[in-house]
């Protein structure tokens, strides 16, 4: 046999695999890094309708932060957050743990709980607000059957309205979370659970103990996902409360979104977005690094 | 899939008393989650004056379907008044090839990062994997730009390059994940019998990975699906989707709200993910559990 | 009344039955190994007794009491699971307190258990590890101290030793085999290999399709197993089996792979009857020169270091035979072999059981 | 053949059936219509899609769009010149001042008005009124004890939707009424930090403090077309609204002055806050385009579509020479008042609606409006916040 | 010139030397077999001749030509994996054919070969199955059939045994030993497994930390082991190893467990000497009765059935032997053995290198 050019061959064959992932990530290099690269320098313009490259150095940043409503807005973030990220979690892991008891309907359950996540926007926001306003929704269907003093108008009072829309997010997100726990739970040896049976620990004391700890990574994925959704959460404010009454229920995403479109102010909408990006990088950089560091697996 | 059985059956006082309570708190959170939907079906089904004056989670007294036709069929959305059938077709021609490629090339980019590693592998993985996480709000101006140059503006093939490019995150992990745990020992075997690069992800790999296919097509499809913002930015007007349709039928600024269209106009703009995630919600537990979502 | 008495004891999972009635009787200090193909059924009446899977019928009792009734925790029996099930969030001392943590083991009592066991199995300086740090042999260990901690009354161990190398599953063997004669403690113990059942038990149990097949002690078990069966599975190579018929004087067999071949019975069988010649390979010998000697061509030869193993033709049939590490077989060329006929082990061509010399 | 592209966010009902008329019209001339409908409060995201449409380097033909907005996009070069049409139609005759400084930049047309809306009105349900006596109320004193009455008649007195632009719409029509028109020159147009932190400025948000114990509990975030049911239904005693708010009346099969009374803002009568759509002609340097833009603009300034349009529409022509003929009470009352007011110079731009100021301080006066009558600032913040948001958005 | 002839192969990773300087040479039809410990570098060799992973030294030649510029499915070599690397989307018909598809063999004729070699393997009837449904033996037999229908110049087998339980094992090793004979294809075959190693193979090459440590016929492995490592691993129970020193008259020594108890030496070495004695269990036996007899306690005793294994104390060392099944030693007494020190081994106690009787 005679292999007229062998090292080129092999040559074609190493390049092949970089020249197939070239491509997406150069598409990632320019729309995504360019992208901020293209919003770091906006946010240091003096762009106020459409982009101008006139260097105005951090005058965006002090306007930002001269915002009183760019305050309310990361507060919002922060309970917002803190709810939506804990309750989801709570509730999802509840959800997979009672799934997961030999449930003969389980079949049947599981896309119940899911369904919310495959709804747009548009149309949970279309119901959720018709359907949390006290005049139309569930407090006037409650009192109709005669609980007169039943109230649940949080969806208009300024200082309750937040939490309305954690409620919907929660809505909305926790079945995700309870199929990721569903499937940890899963991937759980079941002789483990026997042994620990076996060494006289009770259900509770089970899942507490045992069960619980071993979610570990189901834990971080849900935190990492519901973070980026809570910071990126832009939709479901707008259609649900549109960022009222007044503004409180305004969040980051919101407030670049208004500055940087209705209220032709990009530059200042630019640098919001760069405090969001840092924010997520903040909480992505040491998750990335950890779960890339060492081969897992 | 009869699991902890021991644990449960024997462990905590008498069972019948535990089976009611767990069977009882599952049913109480379907029949909480299930209600925002029973209100919008049977809302869609009611007449005006029913809804006006009604109780919203009662049932429709005179059901009628009246609404759905005119939703599908001659709502007006802008000067014409066809319903939101036609965006429903612009939606499914966006949706079809931006899951299809961007499916493909997280496959792709899954395999190489995974069995065909070079140094460096990991960056590139980590810098594609926090694009997935980048406001979108603060890339329209300059995918605007971009997609203006390309000569992709107002137009259905621009917004399949939007999904796809913000789309390839969450791929390349999802195929990251599942190829990771897939046997490298099966590469080197199809590599000695003579198998190239494609061939390998095409007869070996690609047969295998059904049920991370499926995670990743049921992501896609319901986030591009459901995606607004892009739509309303890029493809305004005859290209639009059906968000961006829907979202013109629902809250135009004035005129009588016809609560009952706008709810099955919802409905229909729902339904094919919804679908999706009833159908196909068994291969997606299946899928995370494969390694979707490390857990 | 033994110890340990499982009494018809029948378990079904939709339909399928899994174990068909099983009677055991062990003594307090036995060591009683389960063995059986795959699937037969061993982890299952593990399970019944430990209570993780409830019965379909019949009763354990341990120390004349029944247990059915009482949760797995208050069967005071402890468990070692193949995998060994460790829990990976917790300390080696952890784990191994987890069950003393469950009783309500006051701290420093527990700590000093704790010590004691781990000095015992010799894991002591890795109390403060995890599992997922520990070899597989180390593991193992810990598993069985997490066990030994709480001084049940009785063991189950499910194929403790299957995920172990072959040097380390010698060690541990013998760890396991000293344990035993140490604390004098019950044992059930479920295991694939033959080695492992034969060098640990006292009492063996072979099991096929949720039925007993046979049970005594090791020696019973190697030496006059109950059916072909159990002397197929026990022993590698496997015993040789041929086929054939009585003839001659009722004293000697003509094998059906070569019925001109007459093979010496060990005791006198009435002629024509079909019957199975059992022989082992350690039981031919190359040695003896006497009238009963066969010549045999060898097919293979399989030096293992200590022996050196030869498969012989014998018409259409193979005979393994295992020849001291010296000799120096040729491959094609004859060999004289003689068989200890006092340990062959003859079995009715129909019902497959062993017939008995007693009963001619 | 020629084709316009029209993005615009009336996308349904009455607005939609409008234009359904003027896209019939220009078929007949052989102009195309290609439909750009983005819905969502008062353009918002009609404005997003217009950005990137314009960042693309592909403006549409014809884009609605509102008071300052227009100056901001004129600013930047990039729409048509009309002069030519203009010119040859007499528009600088027929449309007033006040709509031309939208219109036109550095003296050039670049906007076809289509219609004013006026924002200064209040919409009261007759039989309500004539409980109470049936005397319009002409100051706040006497809209209070109006209001009054409708509680005592166990209806909601004051039917109003809580949307940051409803709020503003409110409180610009409160301003008028409580400082008169160089008042609101002076604090909103010209944004006088005195006039904005000042007593006047209080007694506005004292007002405004008031009219918030007349609203129903769900009020906030409710579109204004369902406070206008709640009025039409008599649930409700009064709404504050624009005069689309009467499309909603005659949809109903009211009719003005029998089923429900339209009239100033009290305390406003004479004064005329505005606002007006208009056609943007983007510049497409494209000579068949812009053939067609220009009979788009053309058939706007039409005064058949003129009439045809803002019947159903529920505003006022943008040309003061067309005959009320064709228009009923109320319609009849907004032509004449503009008429007075454009004489006057009593007209000037509604800020809730983007015609008296810029976005940017439109929103941050919206924000401490909103604020206030939710409760979240006190009447001290507000008057203290106002000036400062004023100076910081611009 | 050998067929195959490795020459001071070299790999690194990241820093770390996996393999530092392998010289092989095997000849045609031969059959190598790889041993070592886990993490030796054995997989890596395997990949290192297979292509899949360059080396960052050395050279490759097969028949006399460097290999290292050919690209893997070009070097002529098959490779049976440990986990048999079934595709598990095909048939068992597809996967066999896999190979000969990628190197454009017409469908019909693929189809012949695929029957022939399933005739071979005797998995005729399992063509349309897919691996899902095949039993670890039978799983291995496709892996080797898609190895064989190749007909490459060399074979290279990665622990192909170690997934299947010990009677299959038994089995599926005579058939790649018949395999061999037949086709006399030239094999390197990594185990971990010393009978395997011993009964497969012409060569065994042992290997430590990337470095090996003798490469001999399997009887000179066994019986003349280079150094304590390789006399060590090879075997089970591992050889018996006592350190002590040369005593008397040089022909003696006294183990450091037990100095008063001389043991005699194969050859006489100068006294004093630090060495170390190693004789394996089945070279000391219960039945001799001479002078240089022994009479140690028993401390376990382990009956497999074929064999009774005891551990005997001698100071504070253990010592096994193998005794004949019918053998009964008492737990706890004396047992008299003799040791065959003509089969003794003797390791120098600083080098840990056997020492030669020629060089006294
Ligand atoms: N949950 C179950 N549902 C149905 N059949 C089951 C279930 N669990 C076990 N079986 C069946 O019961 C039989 C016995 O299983 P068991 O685990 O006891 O076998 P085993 O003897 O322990 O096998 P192995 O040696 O492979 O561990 C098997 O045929 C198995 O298929
Ligand atoms: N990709 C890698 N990066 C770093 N070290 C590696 C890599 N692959 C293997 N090694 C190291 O190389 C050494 C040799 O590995 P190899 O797989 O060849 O061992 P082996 O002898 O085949 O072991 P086993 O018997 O367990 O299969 C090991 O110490 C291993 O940790
Ligand atoms: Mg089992
Ligand atoms: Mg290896």
């Amino acid at each position: 046999m005679s292999h007229p050019a062998p090292g080129l061959k092999r040559g074609l064959q190493d390049w092949l695999p970089k020249l197939v992932l070239a491509p997406s990530f150069a598409l990632v290099l320019v729309f995504v890094y360019g992208f901020i690269v293209w919003t770091a320098v906006l946010s240091m313009s003096k762009s106020r309708i459409l982009p101008v490259y006139k260097w105005a150095g951090f005058d965006a940043y002090e306007r930002l932060f001269a915002q009183p409503s760019w305050y309310m807005a990361l507060k919002n973030l922060a309970i917002f957050g803190s709810l939506y990220i804990s309750i989801c979690i709570a509730l999802g892991l509840m959800l997979a743990i009672l799934l997961d008891q030999r449930i003969r309907i389980e079949g049947a359950l599981r896309p119940i709980y899911l369904y919310p996540m495959a709804l747009s926007f548009v149309v949970t926001g279309t119901a959720g607000k018709w359907f949390l306003n006290p005049g139309m929704g569930i407090q006037n269907t409650v009192r109709g059957w005669g609980f007169e003093s039943f109230t649940f108008d949080w969806l208009v009072r300024p200082d309750m309205a937040i939490y309305t829309v954690a409620i919907a997010g929660i809505w909305q997100a926790s079945g995700f979370v309870m199929a990721m726990f569903l499937a940890g739970l899963r991937g759980i040896d079941n002789e483990m659970l026997k042994a620990a049976t076996v060494d006289g620990a009770s259900t509770f004391t089970i899942y507490r103990r045992i069960v619980i700890p071993l979610l570990r990574p189901a834990f971080l994925s849900a935190v990492i996902v519901l973070a980026h959704m809570a910071i990126k959460s832009y939709d479901l404010v707008i259609a649900l409360t549109g960022g009222g009454p007044g503004n409180a229920t305004e969040l980051p995403s919101t407030f670049m979104y208004s500055y940087t479109f209705t209220r032709s102010q990009m530059a200042v909408g630019s640098a919001s977005a760069m405090i969001m990006l840092m924010g997520i990088a903040a909480i992505m950089v040491p998750y990335l690094y950890s779960e890339l560091r060492e081969d897992r697996r | 899939m009869s699991r902890n059985e021991a644990a449960i059956a024997t462990a905590a006082g008498p069972g019948w008393l535990n089976r009611v309570v767990i069977y009882g708190l599952l049913l109480i959170f379907a029949a909480v989650y299930l209600t925002p939907l029973f209100v919008m079906l049977a809302t869609s089904f009611k007449s005006l004056d029913e809804i006006r004056g009604g109780d919203i989670l009662a049932l429709p007294r005179d059901p009628t379907i009246e609404p759905w036709l005119k939703a599908w069929g001659s709502a007006c959305i802008g000067v014409t008044c066809e319903g939101i059938k036609g965006y429903f077709w612009n939606s499914l021609r966006m949706v079809v090839p931006a899951v299809l490629i961007s499916t493909m090339l997280g496959a792709l980019n899954g395999y190489v990062l995974t069995k065909w590693r070079f140094r460096g592998h990991k960056i590139v993985f980590g810098l594609m994997l926090f694009a997935c996480f980048i406001p979108f709000q603060s890339v329209l101006i300059p995918m605007a730009r971009v997609l203006g140059t390309l000569g992709l503006s107002n137009s259905i093939t621009g917004l399949v390059l939007v999904h796809v490019v913000y789309g390839l995150g969450f791929t390349t992990l999802f195929f990251r994940n599942y190829y990771e745990a897939f046997p490298t020992e099966l590469i080197h075997s199809a590599q000695m019998d003579g198998a190239g690069f494609f061939t390998i992800f095409r007869r070996i790999l690609l047969p295998s990975s059904a049920p991370i296919i499926v995670v990743c097509v049921i992501y896609q499809f319901t986030n591009i699906w459901n995606d607004f913002l892009f739509g309303v930015s890029f493809a305004a007007g005859e290209s639009a989707p059906m968000t961006v349709a829907l979202n013109n039928l629902v809250s135009s600024s004035t005129g009588v709200k016809e609560y009952n269209v706008d709810m099955a106009a919802a409905v229909i703009a729902a339904l094919p993910t919804l679908i999706v995630y009833v159908l196909a919600g068994r291969y997606f537990m299946r899928g995370l559990m494969a390694g979707a979502v490390k857990g | 009344m033994a110890f340990i008495e499982i009494d018809r004891l029948e378990r079904s999972i939709g339909g399928n039955h899994i174990l068909k009635g099983i009677d055991v009787a062990l003594e307090k200090g036995g060591f009683l190994v389960l063995v059986g193909p795959s699937g037969c059924g061993k982890s299952t009446l593990l399970n019944a007794i430990a209570g993780l899977q409830p019965p379909t019928a019949g009763d354990i009792r341990i120390d004349g009491q029944s247990v059915l009734a009482l949760h797995p925790s208050k069967r005071d029996i402890a468990m070692v699971f193949q995998s060994y099930a460790l829990y990976p969030n917790m300390t080696v001392a952890q784990n191994i307190g987890f069950p003393l943590e469950m009783s309500g083991t006051p701290k420093a009592q527990r700590e000093d258990e704790i010590r004691a066991v781990g000095k015992t199995l010799q894991i002591e300086h890795l109390l403060d590890r995890r599992p997922g740090q520990l070899s597989g042999g180390q593991r193992q260990r810990v598993a069985m101290a997490r066990a030994l901690v709480r001084k049940p009354r009785l063991f189950l161990f499910d194929e403790p030793l299957s995920n172990l190398d072959a040097k380390l599953r010698v060690e541990v063997r013998a760890e396991i085999k000293r344990l035993h004669q140490q604390t004098g403690a019950t044992i059930i113990y479920v295991t694939h290999d033959q080695i492992e059942a034969m060098t640990l038990a006292t009492q063996i149990v072979v099991m096929k399709d949720g039925v007993i097949q046979q049970s005594g002690t090791p020696a019973e078990i190697y030496n006059r197993p109950a059916n072909m069966f159990v002397a197929d599975f026990m022993g590698s190579p496997a015993m040789n089996m041929l086929p054939g018929q009585v003839a001659g004087d009722g004293r000697h067999m003509a094998p059906d792979a070569a019925p001109d071949r007459l093979l010496p019975l060990p005791f006198a069988l009435r002629v024509g009857r079909r019957i199975v010649f059992g022989i082992r390979s350690e039981n031919i010998s190359a040695e003896g020169n006497g009238v009963e000697a066969l010549d045999l061509p060898v097919e293979i030869v399989e030096p293992t270091g200590s022996d050196v193993f030869v498969w012989l033709r014998l018409g259409s049939a193979h005979l393994s035979a295992r020849l001291p590490a010296t000799s120096d077989p040729q491959l094609n060329e004859n060999l004289r072999i003689t068989m200890d006929i006092s340990r062959a082990v003859i079995f009715d061509g129909e019902s497959r059981e062993r017939i008995d010399g007693a009963g001619h | 053949e020629e084709s316009v592209e029209v993005l615009h966010w009336w996308t349904s009902g009455g607005e939609a059936a409008a234009l359904g008329v003027l896209k019939d019209d220009l078929a007949k001339k052989g102009v195309a219509w290609k439909d750009m409908p983005v819905a969502g409060g008062s353009g918002v995201q009609a404005m997003t899609a217009l950005r990137a449409r314009v960042t693309a380097g592909d403006p549409p033909t014809a884009v609605q769009m509102l008071g300052f907005d227009i100056k901001d996009w004129a600013e930047m070069g990039v729409l048509g010149n009309l002069d030519d049409l203009a010119a040859e139609q007499g528009w600088d005759k027929v449309v007033p001042a006040a709509l031309q400084d939208f219109s036109k930049f550095d003296g050039h047309w670049i906007a076809a008005p289509v219609n004013v809306h006026s924002t200064n009105w209040l919409w009261i349900n007759k039989a309500a009124l004539d409980k109470a006596g049936g005397k319009a109320p002409e100051n706040m004193t006497e809209l209070f004890a109006l209001l009054d009455n409708f509680k005592a008649q166990g209806i909601t007195p004051l039917a109003h939707g809580g949307q940051p632009w409803q709020d503003g719409t409110m409180w610009e029509s409160v301003v008028l009424s409580e400082g008169g028109m160089d008042f609101y020159k002076k604090a909103v147009i010209e944004s006088d930090p005195a006039a904005l932190g000042g007593d006047t400025m209080r007694k506005v948000f004292d007002d405004m403090t008031k009219l918030r114990t007349y609203f129903d509990d769900s009020f906030s975030g409710r579109d204004w077309n369902l406070s206008s049911a709640m009025v039409i239904e008599g649930k409700a005693g009064a709404q504050q609204m624009g005069d689309w708010a009467k499309g909603e009346f005659l949809r109903a099969k009211q009719v003005p002055g029998t089923d429900f009374v339209c009239i100033r803002f009290p305390g406003t009568q004479g004064n005329v806050l505005f606002n007006s759509d208009q056609f943007v002609m983007f510049d497409l340097g494209d000579d068949e385009k812009r053939s067609a833009q220009l009979k788009m603009a053309s058939a706007v300034e039409d005064p058949a579509f003129q009439v045809a349009f803002n019947t159903v529409k529920g505003s006022v022509p943008a040309r003061t020479d067309v005959p009320d003929t064709a228009f009923d009470d109320c319609g009849k009352k907004g032509m004449k008042d503009l008429a007075e007011a454009a004489a006057g110079g009593t007209l000037a731009g509604s800020l809730a609606h983007g015609h008296g100021q810029p976005g940017a301080v439109k929103e941050a006066i919206f924000d401490v409006v909103t604020q206030h009558l939710n409760g979240q600032i006190t009447t001290d913040e507000a008057l203290k916040r106002l000036p400062e948001a004023v100076a910081a958005a611009k």
